[in-house]
């Protein structure tokens, strides 16, 4: 009876102990943390579609969408929206014109994808340098070459072949010009990965088309 | 129609054409004769001569020390000069009795005594109709006839089976599966009717309702048909069983399977399937003690391999040593190796020439490097050859690993027991493992582990 | 005892027993004869029996598909060697396993593949696929297969990447035909790709896959020396026709002819698949082997995100040695269970 | 116990080599083989593993002989999945990318092993100081075994070492050596030569006794 109590009493002290410690902690770093994701979006976003004030217009369904403004003129859409990936969640942002048509950039934030394959997707700290050198982010050629995966969907001005209207197909083995309007070259050795970025853009062009007609929106 | 066979198996090359023409011929004695006490499976006969004494051909020298344990006669009259130790075949030193051949010293002046007789000692023959089984075993053993298969297990213990393992087969083993030998093919020729004499008599001792038989590979034709015809001259009942060239077609489990397609099971003697298995050679040297009143004084042997000049078939005296045997054969070339004695397969290569001829002796083979194809050991690649080829269905790859590492219980579960050493697997292996000395080293080790309850 | 006077008669016929004496005699257990096979003459074996396809691949892709074929065996054989020299072992180069290792690997290598990868890859196989082990017979995976699996893993682009195969004629396939047919147009795939295509040769693929017929001649020559067996070659292919069949009536795939002919599936039945090491040795065992490789093959074709699986497949099975020996051990002479 | 305590430094050091947690103990293997993508990686699992386990070894020493033997696990557990949320939760709140890069791996430290098996083998039994120690040299050798994997794996997979470019723009990176497979081929080749190492030196230990012994007879 006494070691029972002995071994009750132990327990419920650590427990009450490591409760304790983990609220003080959690009130310190939950701000913090929050701030971040923040800080992550904000930075994306202006990334994607800079110059302009994000308005968040959606958030349902997993699927949140801000219109970018500068001022009343509409810069762009960006959306952050999850999916599946080769083993676990790809959460992506994606930018639209301000019609909601064309797709301006698609940025991987979290992934597990492999690495060295699949991580390809992600916008590597090069490509990001060479999209603010560049005034029309119109890559040319460099697009469709499989390692720069991610700058595919950069494409407005010249580059204007990716259309929200139609579903993004992921093809293999094409030279940039035997690309499609509607096409993405696939990652070498990484087509599921290619395919599921390509298929939380559609499905998530898609969505938001839906949600803002539920609400009867813009 | 497809001949009677076996599974597994290999095809050595046969090299049986360097003697199968040749007569037997009869070897004159040496000068001296060294005569072990063990020249059978089991335990070595108990000596009962003096020193200095004169023995007489056929005299007994030895006396069997046990039911497994078999007589030993002197092979000719002389002077019993001393026990010794010396070489025998398989490596080691053996009681050996030195006989200095010769007539016997006259008595000297002064000294009492009738003049010693010189002549051989013959036991009471019999006739083939009036002899019973119960005299021919007990003949067999009164003139310590062995196996001549290889193993030299004494004959009349595998004459009197026990009562509750009833025998309806006897087959005698004419394969000669082993390369180069020679000699029952020569007996079967030369000595057709005595060795069906040796049949009826085998038959008469096991009782009068087993079959009788005997297997004979498909490269004999002329033996076959010497021993068809002779069956059908004699009127007599006795079935030949022609059987694909296969070794080791002369092993009996796959004699047996082949003949009468009788499986005998791991561990047991083929009597567990009724059957019993004699060689050519032991039929006629039981038909030569019963009928003849003969006891076993020479064996028949090929002498042959590309390393000797003269390859012979030859009745030697038994306690001969080798290298008499190899000098009456014109002697050894340069190119020769090895000499082994018994057959290629499974005969054991001798350390020395100084040791004898015995009972069981069946060639004494003088090779070179053309024949043995000896290249260094490399590693084994898993090819399962070895396993392909066992005749017994063993994984010979796997005992060698096992037996390497000395997991004895694990080599007894994949059945190494079963083995019977017959070369095949190492004779096939291309990377040249020594499968059948991890095979023997591990059927010892399994001998002596603790019996598994079962 | 020995008694050189005892000797009846041949002692005066000069040579007597002079080669025979006791200084020169062997101490050897039977058997004192043999088949007369070395386990370097079986690999030289198998390496004339690849050379058609070795040819087949220089016709096809041109003399610069040597490059990548020497590397891998630059590669295998200097591991070998300095593998050996570090264990202080005898020399195993001139047995031909490491040589033959290297050719393998190669062969299966595409044909503008960059040599330096190649040596790469011949180093991996022979030092991670082979030495590790404990060296030849010790290996569970085959060798080859364990350095292409590595370049694939290390170099997907390089390994993926047929355009720079110069090929002969006129054939345009940059693609090999089962990558055309998992991600390319079913049209464009239909138009080029013909059976005869695939028999002698001329679509894109590794070196030594691209002619079935060079392959088919290979295996001749494995089955004529009896170097192999026909039983995993048979097992496998039954098994592609079977499964690939099944699947293609069931409306999925391309069907049977076409998944034997392209790839690597008659290159790995042959020459992979029957490599004495990392194969079942059991009669039963080898028949399961081989099916198993060709279900798993197709089920990666089919179903997986690969065009080609053979390499996988071969791979998965080979692991899975051990145990289907074990299941499928023969039963000793005799026994009744 | 009468026993002879161990020197200090000698139990600071086995934990780099004698007792090196992932390359004699093979504890720890799980973030060991799936983490060391690069050598940051390595640090920053090595860093968080190594503050969990010192916090837990010194909070478990001092109160070892209060918690009774049944329920140790049960608070060992429990102490240490503390000190793993608050490392989870700073590390985002401070360091947001190198939280990102470990990903799951870090509330996973929870079951690694080796901080159990230290609490269970060390801290339950020695006096704080002692299991600081203990658990400091510990973390150190998981440190240091983490950090040189992820930077072999980092230089041949990635060409680069902590971040800046090593190897030439012609060395083609060996994408498997950061794939699942590069950590088991790293960990095996370092294994294999800590063994040889380790092997030789027994060897050479074994000859000196001898010739030691040899020499005492002469005599």
């Amino acid at each position: 009876m006494k070691i029972t109590l002995h071994m009750l009493a132990t327990l419920i002290v650590v427990g009450m102990l490591s409760g304790g410690a983990l609220s003080l902690v959690n009130d310190h770093a939950a701000p913090l943390i929050a701030e971040n994701e923040r800080k992550e979006r904000d930075a994306a976003i202006a990334f994607l579609v800079p110059g302009g004030t994000p308005t968040e217009m959606v958030n349902a369904e997993g699927l949140t969408a801000w219109e970018v403004l500068n001022g009343e003129t509409s810069l762009g859409w960006v959306i952050q929206y999850a999916g599946i990936g080769f083993q676990a969640e790809i959460k992506t942002m994606i930018a639209l014109d301000s019609e909601r048509k064309d797709v301006r950039g698609v940025m991987v934030i979290t992934d597990s994808e492999t690495p060295g394959l699949g991580t390809w997707i992600r916008l590597s700290g090069e490509q990001k340098e060479a999209l603010l050198a560049s005034d029309s982010r119109d890559l040319g050629d460099e697009v469709g070459i499989a390692q720069n995966f991610p700058l595919q969907f950069f494409g407005f001005g010249g580059g204007q072949h990716l259309s929200a209207a139609g579903d993004l197909k992921v093809v293999k083995g094409k030279t940039r010009a035997q690309l499609g309007t509607s096409e993405v070259q696939a990652i070498t050795a990484a087509t599921i990965s290619s395919v599921a970025v390509t298929d939380i853009v559609n499905a998530a062009v898609i969505k938001l088309d839906r949600l803002l007609a539920g609400q009867g929106g813009v | 129609m497809a001949l009677k066979s076996f599974h597994g198996g290999v095809h050595p090359p046969e090299y049986k054409e360097l003697t199968e023409d040749k007569s037997l011929e009869v070897m004159p004695l040496p000068a001296e004769i060294f005569v072990p006490l063990g020249q059978h499976l089991g335990k070595p006969a108990n000596s009962l001569v003096k020193k200095g004494e004169y023995v007489r051909r056929g005299q007994v020298l030895a006396e069997s020390s046990g039911f497994i344990s078999a007589p030993v006669h002197s092979p000719a009259s002389g002077k019993f000069v001393k026990m010794l130790k010396g070489p025998v075949v398989g490596g080691t030193t053996a009681d050996i009795l030195l006989i200095k051949p010769g007539e016997p010293d006259p008595p000297k002046e002064g000294e009492e005594g009738a003049p010693v007789d010189s002549s051989p000692m013959l036991l009471e023959p019999y006739r083939l109709e009036m002899v019973s089984g119960e005299q021919i075993i007990e003949r067999v053993r009164e003139a310590g006839i062995v196996g001549q298969g290889g193993a030299a297990f004494p004959t009349a213990v595998k004459l009197s089976p026990p009562p509750d393992k009833p025998i309806d087969w006897m087959i005698i083993n004419a394969a000669e599966c082993e390369p180069y030998l020679t000699r029952d093919y020569r007996l079967m020729l030369e000595r057709t009717d005595d060795l069906i004499d040796g049949i009826l008599l085998i038959g008469k001792a096991l009782g009068e309702t087993v079959n009788l038989g005997i297997g004979i590979e498909n490269n004999k034709p002329e033996a076959i048909q010497a021993l068809r015809e002779g069956v059908v001259r004699r009127a007599v009942q006795i079935e030949v069983f022609e059987l694909k060239t296969k070794y080791p077609q002369g092993g009996e489990k796959m004699l047996i399977d082949a003949a009468l397609g009788r499986k005998v099971p791991p561990g047991a003697l083929p009597m567990e399937v009724g059957c019993v298995i004699q060689n050519v050679g032991t039929a006629l040297a039981i038909r030569d003690a019963v009928l003849g009143g003969e006891v076993p004084a020479t064996a028949t042997l090929t002498v042959s391999g590309l390393g000797i000049n003269e390859p012979r078939n030859l009745q030697v005296p038994i306690g001969t040593p080798l290298r008499e045997v190899i000098a009456y054969c014109g002697g050894a070339n340069e190119k020769a190796r090895r000499v082994v004695v018994g057959g290629p397969m499974m005969g054991f290569a001798a350390y020395s020439l100084d040791a004898p001829v015995v009972k069981a002796t069946s060639g004494i083979l003088v090779l070179t490097e053309e024949e043995l194809k000896a290249p260094p050991e490399t590693a084994c690649v898993n090819c399962g050859k070895c396993a392909e080829a066992c005749p017994v269905n063993l994984l010979p790859f796997r005992l060698l690993k096992l037996a390497k590492a000395g997991r004895w219980e694990d080599t007894r579960d994949l059945g190494i027991e079963v083995c019977m050493e017959c070369g095949t697997c190492a004779f096939t292996c291309p990377a040249h493992k020594p499968l059948v000395q991890y095979l023997r080293l591990g059927k010892k080790n399994v001998r002596n582990l603790p019996r598994k309850e079962s | 005892m020995a008694d050189e006077s005892s000797v009846v008669d041949g002692a005066k016929k000069g040579v007597a027993l002079k080669a025979v004496s006791e200084g020169n005699l062997e101490l050897v257990t039977s058997p004192h004869s043999h088949f007369g096979w070395t386990t370097s003459r079986i690999m030289w074996t198998v390496t004339i029996a690849l050379l058609p396809s070795l040819g087949a691949g220089i016709f096809y892709f041109g003399p610069l598909a040597l490059v990548p074929v020497i590397g891998a065996i630059v590669g295998a054989v200097g591991c070998e060697w300095v593998v050996g020299r570090i264990n202080k072992k005898a020399d195993t180069v001139p047995d031909g396993s490491a040589f033959l290792t290297g050719l393998l690997l190669g062969l299966i290598l595409p044909p503008g593949f960059s040599p330096l990868h190649a040596v790469l890859g011949g180093v991996v196989a022979v030092g991670l696929g082979k030495a590790v082990f404990g060296g030849l017979g010790d290996n569970i995976f085959n060798p080859a297969l364990v350095g292409r699996a590595f370049l694939q893993a290390s170099f997907p682009a390089g390994m993926t990447d047929w355009s720079t195969a110069v090929t002969r004629v006129d054939a345009v396939s940059q693609a090999t035909p089962l990558g055309l047919f998992k991600f390319g147009e079913p049209s464009q795939f239909l138009g080029d790709i013909t059976t005869s295509k695939l028999l002698l040769g001329n679509v894109g693929g590794c070196i030594g896959e691209t002619s079935s017929l060079a392959i088919i001649v290979g295996a001749a020559i494995l089955l004529v020396t009896r170097v192999a067996h026909w039983r995993i070659m048979g097992s496998m292919l039954l098994g592609g026709v079977v499964f690939s069949g099944a699947f293609s009536l069931l409306g999925v795939g391309p069907g049977p002819l076409f998944d034997i002919l392209s790839g690597g599936f008659l290159f790995g039945a042959v020459f992979m698949a029957t490599d004495y090491v990392t194969s079942p040795n059991t009669t039963r065992g080898q028949y399961v082997f081989g099916a198993g490789i060709a279900l798993l093959t197709i089920l990666i074709r089919r179903f997986g995100g690969l065009p080609e699986g053979v390499m996988y497949s071969i791979l998965l099975m080979n692991a899975a040695v051990p145990l289907i020996n074990r299941v499928t051990r023969p039963r000793i002479f005799g026994a009744t269970s | 116990m009468a026993k002879k305590q161990t020197p200090i430094g000698t139990e600071f050091m086995k934990g780099l080599w004698d007792q090196n947690p992932v390359l004699k103990a093979l504890l720890g293997l799980c973030p060991t083989l799936a983490v060391t993508t690069s050598a940051m990686n390595g640090v920053g699992m090595g860093v968080a593993t190594t503050f969990v386990l010192v916090c837990a070894s010194l909070l478990i020493s001092l109160v070892r002989k209060a918690i009774p033997t049944q329920v140790r696990i049960a608070s060992f557990i429990v102490v240490i999945a503390t000190f793993v949320t608050i490392v989870d939760l700073e590390m985002k709140a401070l360091f947001p990318a190198m939280s990102k890069s470990l990903g799951a791996f870090i509330p996973l430290i929870v079951v690694n092993c080796l901080i159990l098996g230290r609490q269970e083998a060390f801290a339950s039994k020695n006096n704080p100081f002692r299991s600081i120690v203990d658990a400091v040299g510990m973390g150190l050798g998981f440190t240091l075994t983490l950090t040189v994997l992820g930077a072999v794996r980092e230089l041949l997979g990635n060409r680069t070492m902590f971040g800046f470019q090593v190897l030439p723009d012609a060395f083609e990176p060996w994408i498997v050596m950061i794939l699942p497979a590069g950590a088991f081929l790293t960990l095996g080749f370092m294994l294999g030569a800590v063994n040889t190492i380790t092997h030789r030196r027994e060897q050479a230990a074994i000859a000196t006794r001898r010739a030691a012994s040899l020499t005492v007879k002469e005599a």
